[in-house]
């Protein structure tokens, strides 16, 4: 059982929450979050790891709120406790050299982690960020101080800023059209390119098939085989 | 050692305790064997196989509803063979018993792969004959006593591990097929299956699922579950494990005293993995605290 | 005045907004309209009613579930003449479509009710041949289709009132008694009545319930009543009415998608006594959203 | 939708909530409380008003948890929405006279505010307090501001101490056991006697009929036409 610190609004309908009491996971994983003590709603909502903190041992989520899962986690307050499986699945790999990392929404959450990894595994290297909103922009800041550059886009297409054709591994997370667009250029550029994937999800550990995702290798579940994928292994279904 | 209080015996396999992970809710062990004390369970049921395997359904698969869900995997299994093979053995070196979940499309398909599993080390084999989730198969085996009784004594012919068949709760009349089955000579009986369910995307004005109608299982179906099992407790003889919505050591106890000799916990390892092992914790502090001294006493006192 | 989206007609009535209180959770309306405007509702469907009255069952008669409730009310009402002399007319005042809901010991009785109420001033009958919880009746009619068909054909002859037949989820053949019913010349069906479940109280060790089984209502059961909903509506082509844990506009239009002209809803008001009139305002906002001109355009499109 | 305002634990499994936003109610009142957004727990939990404050508009009350439903509650922290219905029932009747009120467990928080409204409504009355706990005693200083006597058994038997033969009229709420044998000594000395019963209660208006009971006067609905009772109307349930 993890409990909260903080949790608080940070844009329309995007709220910020740090834990205590949980392992530290990796860029790319998640948890299943729910509020503990009653059984509707009853599964967990997957959320990915915004940060992991390894000197308070705190883990900080990053969540929208489209339906009635999410909702109430937006009401807990410091000192509640939520429940927290994992960290689940595997991280985005950290290669070596360039990064250019592309987040739409709140699927920039992973990837703010994925950015103090890269720096952290290679304080030289060069990591450009594009981050597209629809309507308004949130954690820029926290990708600033972690970046070379960040480049925001709202109410734009993001993938239009970026060059897949560049010396560097790329990395994405954000919704459906945005990832088939950047798998596209990725493919015309033929760039080594990282994406993240969602599924609805039961059991988040591989147990339930329910995430099950055709890939170039076989049928795969999200959840314990991803989230994190070559995007060449799931072009299809982007 | 102190005598066990939770240990039984299930048509002649020792159990160290009646708690068994459902079928299609634990895959083969590995997963939740690498979070949690799995050798703590009584039984672990494997996912649902089926003669040559299965892809699955396609579109959306799992959806929740209120203290439920509604699933739609449609046995995506590696087969029977990937199972004999690469799953049973590592099934048994988890420690509980080991219980395989067999569906099938034909006669010929259960016949088959019946005969495959004769080769595999397991202790139970639970014969699907509810799962309402593939078209071709399964359910429609469990629905009427005559099928069902049909499938059963065929299978029970050619098997050599004790036979338990899992009824479906969508069948016009369970308690005549739990009554078919025990006399075509099923050792046990398992229910419940999943409900047919159905859920509706209003957004984009369609059903949910490809196929139209789920199977709803969770701590929503538990009344109705724990009716069923009561009913088919008061119609056959032979011992029955009884499952659907189960979250709790109470709800176990609630199945045990409605006749079940030993239950199954599935939906509830989705929402809090540990629950299975809190139900056996708190199974031997009930009987502690009752000073019972062998659970299976209180069996059917309802 | 600007046009109503959510009007419509049930068996030549019209109805306000397909939003009906349901049988058994609204009592004649007396308890709610101190506390509610129930002059916006679309209908109100009293209490059952048995012939000469019923004191209901004795022991406990609630109990909550997991999303739900279980109950064994057993009926407990004033009389079809009380109602007839010191209820109908109230209800009318309220200002919503005014349904009785008649239930039965036996066919004498039945006839014997639908005839007095020929005297009372409602818009629908409901008969109710689907009441898990009184041992001699109501249930045992709504289970097969010849008895069904039977009582159906019957008060159809006598009652000058349409006629809608409320059906049982425990019926081995749901859409086999719809049929019956409709041939038997029901002007329309609502369901689902209650599920059969049970509860157990683990301190006793013993039924929660003195009539062991009671009748499981609430949003645990919706995907189950929308499943069964729309296997009628596939099935019959006079109106039906949804219902079955219906809690938002959102479960309300899942059932009208699904083939359900109006709906009913019971549990929800219990919890949430603002259930009813939320919905018909969700209602309202979604035709608006989706430019819906009258919600009955969706019905059945699934 | 109440407000809450404090919660804080009084005694063993025992808390303390005050909320706003809520109608005020009487003495023998009690509202359904339900932690909201959650359809489990399902039903409202009822609830007595232990102090309803004009001044500030506030409501409180003193609970146990016996269960999940009002386990939640106890997590709840101020700033946070409960949904609180009613108020429900009929309150104590404020007789003219001495009074004598006797509480048993959590029985005492209904009688709370049934001293504060004697009090209020003749502050020359004679008011006695009895008050029995299994364990450990709560909310005495409450009753000690409001009355002329309070006197406190723990363990024991709080009947015995009660003289039913005084000028004066009797109220209680508790265990059935002590209502039982409260009824038993009031009948004796015939004395004025009102009781506050408890059923399971789905709706908690009257339009169930989840909690009927037979009295001397037919079919009554303890939520409606009770809470509160004349006891020998309802002395054979007791
Ligand atoms: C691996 C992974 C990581 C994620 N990380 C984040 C994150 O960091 N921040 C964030 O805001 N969102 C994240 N999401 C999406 C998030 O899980 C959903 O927004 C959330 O589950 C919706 O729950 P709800 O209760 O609000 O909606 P409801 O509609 O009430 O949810 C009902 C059910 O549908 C599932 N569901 C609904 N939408 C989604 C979705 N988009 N993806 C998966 N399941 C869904 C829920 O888990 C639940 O089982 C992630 C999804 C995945 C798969
Ligand atoms: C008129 C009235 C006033 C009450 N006032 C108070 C009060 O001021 N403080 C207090 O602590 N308790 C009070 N109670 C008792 C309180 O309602 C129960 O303790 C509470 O409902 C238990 O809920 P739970 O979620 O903890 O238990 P659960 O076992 O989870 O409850 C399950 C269901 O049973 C019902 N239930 C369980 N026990 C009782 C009970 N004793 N009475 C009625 N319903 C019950 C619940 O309402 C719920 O529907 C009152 C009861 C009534 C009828
Ligand atoms: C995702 C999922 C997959 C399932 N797969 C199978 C299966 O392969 N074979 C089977 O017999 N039952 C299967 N079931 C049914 C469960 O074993 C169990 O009977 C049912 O879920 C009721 O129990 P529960 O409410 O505890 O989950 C599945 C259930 C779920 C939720
Ligand atoms: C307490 C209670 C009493 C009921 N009494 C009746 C009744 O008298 N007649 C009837 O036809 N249905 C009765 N029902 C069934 C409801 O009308 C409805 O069919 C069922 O509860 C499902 O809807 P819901 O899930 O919205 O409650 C009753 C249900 C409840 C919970
Ligand atoms: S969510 Fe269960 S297998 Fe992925
Ligand atoms: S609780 Fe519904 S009538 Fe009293």
């Amino acid at each position: 059982m993890a409990v909260i610190r903080s949790n608080h609004r940070i844009a329309a309908g995007v709220y910020r929450m740090t834990v205590s009491g949980v392992p530290l996971g990796r860029a790319g994983q998640f948890f299943m979050l729910r509020v503990s003590g009653v059984l509707d709603p009853l599964l967990g909502r997957p959320i990915s790891i915004f940060g992991a903190d390894a000197g308070t041992g705190e883990t900080t989520f990053v969540y929208q709120t489209p339906g009635r899962g999410t909702a109430l986690f937006a009401d807990l307050l410091p000192g509640q406790a939520i429940d927290a499986q994992g960290p689940y699945g595997n991280g985005f790999p950290l290669e070596s050299g360039g990064a250019v990392i592309l987040g739409g929404g709140i699927g920039v959450a992973p990837l703010h982690q994925l950015a103090k990894e890269l720096r952290a595994s290679d304080p030289k290297r060069r990591i450009d960020v594009f981050l597209g909103f629809r309507e308004e922009a949130y954690c820029v800041a926290d990708f600033e101080q972690l970046s070379d550059s960040v480049t925001v886009s709202v109410g734009g297409i993001v993938t239009n800023d970026v060059d897949f054709s560049e010396n560097a591994v790329y990395y994405a997370c954000g919704p459906a059209p945005m990832l088939h667009t950047a798998a596209e250029q990725a493919r015309a550029a033929n760039a080594r390119f990282f994406v993240s994937l969602e599924k609805h999800m039961a059991c988040g550990v591989g147990a339930c098939l329910g995430c099950t995702c055709e890939t170039t290798n076989g049928r795969k579940r999200v959840c314990k085989d991803g989230p994190v994928f070559e995007y060449s292994e799931v072009q299809h279904v982007l | 050692m102190s005598y066990n209080p939770l240990s039984l015996e299930l048509c002649g396999v020792s159990l160290k305790n009646p708690v068994i992970a459902a079928s299609g809710t634990f895959g083969f062990g590995r997963e939740y064997a690498e979070r949690m004390e799995v050798s703590r369970l009584g039984g672990i049921c494997g996912k649902g196989l089926t003669l040559r395997g299965s892809a699955g359904n396609a579109g959306e698969r799992v959806y929740e509803t209120r203290s439920s869900m509604l699933n739609s995997i449609g046995l995506e299994n590696p087969g029977v063979k990937h199972f004999v093979e690469h799953e049973a053995a590592f099934m048994r070196s988890l420690g509980p018993a080991v219980i395989a979940n067999l569906g099938g499309h034909s006669e010929a398909d259960y016949l088959e792969g019946a005969e495959l599993l004769n080769e595999a080390d397991i202790d139970l084999l639970e014969l699907n004959i509810s799962c309402p989730n593939v078209k071709a198969g399964g359910m429609a085996f469990g629905i009427l006593p005559e099928t069902a009784a049909d499938i059963t004594r065929r299978v029970k012919a050619i098997s050599r591990h004790p036979l338990m068949v899992k009824l479906s709760p969508n069948a016009p009349d369970l308690t005549a097929v739990a009554r078919a089955c025990e006399e075509a000579g099923a050792d046990a009986l398992s229910l419940v299956n999943t409900f047919l369910g159905m859920a509706i995307d209003v957004k984009r004005r369609r059903p949910v699922f490809d196929n139209v109608y789920a199977g709803l299982s969770g701590p929503a179906i538990f009344p109705l579950a724990l009716r069923m099992v009561h009913q088919v407790c008061k119609s056959v003889s032979i011992p029955v494990v009884g499952m659907g919505g189960i979250a709790s050591a109470e709800d176990a106890i609630r199945m045990i005293l409605a006749g079940a000799r030993a239950v199954q916990v599935g939906t509830m390892t989705f929402a809090s993995p540990n629950t299975l092992l809190e139900i056996i914790d708190g199974l031997s502090a009930w009987c502690a605290k009752e000073r019972i001294s062998n659970l299976q006493e209180i069996c059917g006192i309802i």
